[in-house]
């Protein structure tokens, strides 16, 4: 019940400034749009390619998406309402960056459906493709808010996030496009994904009380 | 022993220790690596493959074993901080990181300096280089958020969870990494020392390991002292220490 | 027989940069009391009080709450309290209505207490299901007591309570601090002016960083 | 034992060999002397600023 009113509140103010949320999703596709003009629009090429521009479109849309993640209810003070909370901070924290991702890193994935096919991937592979979004988002997510949480009270926390989570992500990104690589290619893409699958219980069960730790140190002065 | 410890973790006395320690490291790690020089660079004989290409291994090794040691040291310090709320390991950490991330920097241009006669050209993403960058990331991260916040403590204490958040991190991308690696360059590429060196050639480079790690904890000490000094600055002691040299 | 608590501060040393806060700060504040935190702007007001909630960090000393150190007893101490900051903790984007909802999932208890009757109290009878961002900041303000009085704690920190209310809304909150009060309740409150609680005593606190 | 022409042209690896010493030499020496300057010019900017509140 206490769980449903705090996905409940995300879930509704997601909903009343839907504008923003669009914001990542359009990031998103220009992204992966630049990459057939900037190379060469040969399908042959693009299909190569496709795995590898839509994994690193989609990690630097979700990144970008992250760093509202806590801004707001730092700056109107919820935040403060959720640290004395008697509930413990990493479960608020869970559920919140759950709900984040199910209104910013979902969309994405949906949509990676449409630009695999501008890109000419292999249809046979797109459960794949999908398969190992649904899976890796997730953790870019988690990782993305431990980020946001550190650099929450800072005026510039945007031009910092990525830095500091970046590299942390190059494994997702690494079973991610291998992933939907080697299905393109007909190959076995089951490692990868047990990779990514071991890689989001590991991110869920231990970023909750880092990202809890940013906000506590983040709060304190 | 435990009460000497507990000493130590005193800003005041860990200060005049430092004072007193550091210089002599300093001379010592000095000494070593002047001796590991000569027997690199000179008493070791060519490599019957790579000639005398690979004495580039005498500065590359120690630089890469530090790089990592140093993010061990950080680390092991954040959470020591985090945990027992020990204002002087958070120092530490602040201390470490510049010279960590020089180290993995040296290590980077000397390893690419080595790959240029050996693999034709000066970057190859080997599992090993893009680790090593990757780390050099991993330290340019924290050593920016250290000093992103106006109040000094809370830029610690911000950057020693990161730190964690990196060393859980790194086992999986170093083995990520090689995964791919092995995923798409396929044949392997002969890199550091091989198993069966002659002493001649693995006695200079222990030589060289010793001398960076006392150059190493010679100078984390001396930017120690400094990092205590910009924490401690209004502290009745430090007044003192100004007053008295 | 009520129960006597305790909020006991001891030798607290809080420093901010450069620049000593409070040295060597003691006090004990009991059920039934309140105490103001007196300063001028700057003197760092805000920060003792978030010292005192266990959101800010002391340099030296501790709080303790029935005798436990908030450090060790974070939850339980958490649990009895209630905190309005400078900024209200409402959300724009949500009616008074919803963002009571929410406080009430935040203090983990079913809220037994109607939220409709505790809007109808605090005067926002008519707002209840508008958005916030459509309210005046006094409106806002009193969204945030209402969450005070959902929330059945012992403890109320106040961070500038009078800060945008009107004549009716300070009235409104001497009535609900008092009614606090008489429920041997603590309050705990940051400003610079008076507000008149009698019969209960009010002791203080002055923070003066040059003294 | 080697001549000292092997030592300088390091068998024709010279290129490689001698900028990697040297940009490890220049980086450590970076290491080595800025932290003891830093803590000279620290402790002076102390001692100026105690100065000036003993003058106050």
């Amino acid at each position: 019940m206490r769980y449903r009113a705090i996905i409940g509140r995300d879930l509704r103010l997601a909903y009343r400034r839907r504008g923003e949320l669009a914001t990542p999703v359009i990031f998103f596709v220009i992204v992966t749009a630049l990459f057939p003009l900037a190379l060469n629009p040969d399908p042959a090429l693009l299909r190569t390619l496709a795995p590898g521009v839509i994994w690193v479109a989609a990690l630097l849309a979700v990144l970008i998406g992250q760093d509202r993640l806590f801004k707001t209810d730092y700056e109107d003070g919820s935040l403060e309402l959720m640290l004395l909370s008697p509930i413990s901070l990493e479960w608020i924290v869970l559920l919140r960056v759950f709900t984040h991702w199910l209104v910013t890193g979902l969309p994405l994935v949906i949509l990676s459906l449409l630009l695999a096919m501008m890109l000419d991937y292999p249809m046979h592979a797109i459960g794949i493709l999908v398969m190992s979004l649904l899976l890796g988002t997730p953790i870019l997510s988690f990782l993305g808010a431990i980020g946001a949480s550190l650099t929450v009270g800072l005026r510039r926390g945007f031009m910092l996030l990525p830095i500091l989570v970046l590299p942390l992500t190059i494994p997702v990104l690494i079973f991610g496009a291998a992933a939907a690589g080697r299905a393109a290619l007909g190959d076995h893409s089951a490692a990868p994904l047990y990779f990514l699958g071991a890689m989001l219980m590991l991110t869920v069960t231990l970023s909750p009380f880092a990202i809890a730790g940013g906000l506590r140190v983040s709060l304190e002065s | 022993m435990f009460v000497w410890f507990h000493k130590l973790a005193s800003p005041p006395f860990f200060y005049r220790f430092a004072q007193k320690l550091a210089p002599w490291l300093g001379w010592l790690s000095l000494l070593v690596i002047l001796a590991g020089l000569y027997g690199g660079l000179w008493l070791a004989p060519p490599d019957y493959q790579q000639g005398d290409g690979f004495r580039i291994i005498y500065v590359h090794v120690p630089s890469a074993m530090l790089s990592m040691f140093a993010y061990m040291v950080m680390a092991t310090a954040a959470a020591i901080g985090l945990i027992w709320r020990m204002k002087l390991a958070h120092a530490v950490s602040a201390a470490v990181a510049p010279l960590g991330a020089s180290f993995t920097f040296l290590a980077l241009i000397t390893g690419s300096l080595w790959g240029k006669p050996m693999w034709g050209t000066y970057w190859v993403w080997d599992a090993r280089l893009t680790s090593e960058l990757i780390l050099l990331f991993l330290y340019l991260g924290y050593i920016a958020l250290n000093h992103a916040f106006e109040d000094r403590r809370t830029g610690d204490r911000a950057s020693a969870i990161l730190a964690l958040v990196g060393v859980v991190n790194i086992p999986i991308i170093h083995y990520s990494v090689q995964w791919w690696n092995t995923l798409h360059q396929g044949q392997t590429i002969f890199f550091g020392p091989k198993s069966e060196m002659p002493p001649s050639m693995y006695i200079p480079l222990f030589i060289m390991i010793l001398g960076f790690m006392l150059f190493f904890a010679a100078f984390s000490l001396k930017r120690l002292q400094v990092e205590v000094l910009q924490r401690e600055n209004k502290s009745a002691w430090v007044r003192e220490l100004v007053e008295t040299t | 027989m009520e129960q006597q608590d305790v909020l006991a501060v001891e030798n607290l040393d809080i420093w901010r940069g450069e620049r000593c806060l409070c040295r060597n700060l003691s006090f004990r504040v009991s059920s039934g009391e309140a105490l103001q935190v007196q300063g001028q702007n700057g003197a760092g007001k805000t920060t003792l009080i978030r010292v005192l909630t266990g959101l800010g960090r002391a340099d030296e000393g501790d709080v303790l709450w029935r005798g436990e150190s908030l450090r060790r007893n974070g939850e339980r101490y958490r649990a009895s309290l209630a905190y309005l900051g400078h900024s209200n903790g409402v959300k724009l984007g949500l009616s008074p209505r919803e963002n009571l909802t929410v406080a009430g999932a935040l203090l983990d208890k079913p809220s037994s207490a109607d939220i409709g009757a505790i809007l109808d109290r605090v005067g926002l009878h008519a707002q209840a299901d508008l958005p916030c961002g459509m309210l005046s900041m006094g409106q806002r303000r009193r969204t945030g007591l209402a969450r005070l009085l959902l929330s059945n704690v012992r403890l109320w920190f106040l961070d500038e309570p009078l800060a945008s209310l009107d004549v009716a809304g300070v009235k409104l909150l001497t009535e609900m601090l008092k009614a606090h009060l008489n429920g041997s309740g603590i309050v705990i409150f940051a400003t610079h002016q008076a507000i008149e609680l009698a019969p209960h005593p009010v002791k203080s606190v002055l923070l003066d960083s040059k003294a | 034992m080697k001549s000292w022409h092997e030592f300088i042209t390091m068998g024709g690896y010279a290129a490689y060999v001698w900028p990697s010493y040297g940009i490890v030499l220049v980086v450590m020496l970076a290491n080595a002397i800025l932290p003891g300057r830093r803590q000279r010019r620290l402790l002076r900017e102390i001692r100026r600023k105690q100065r000036e509140e003993q003058t106050e």
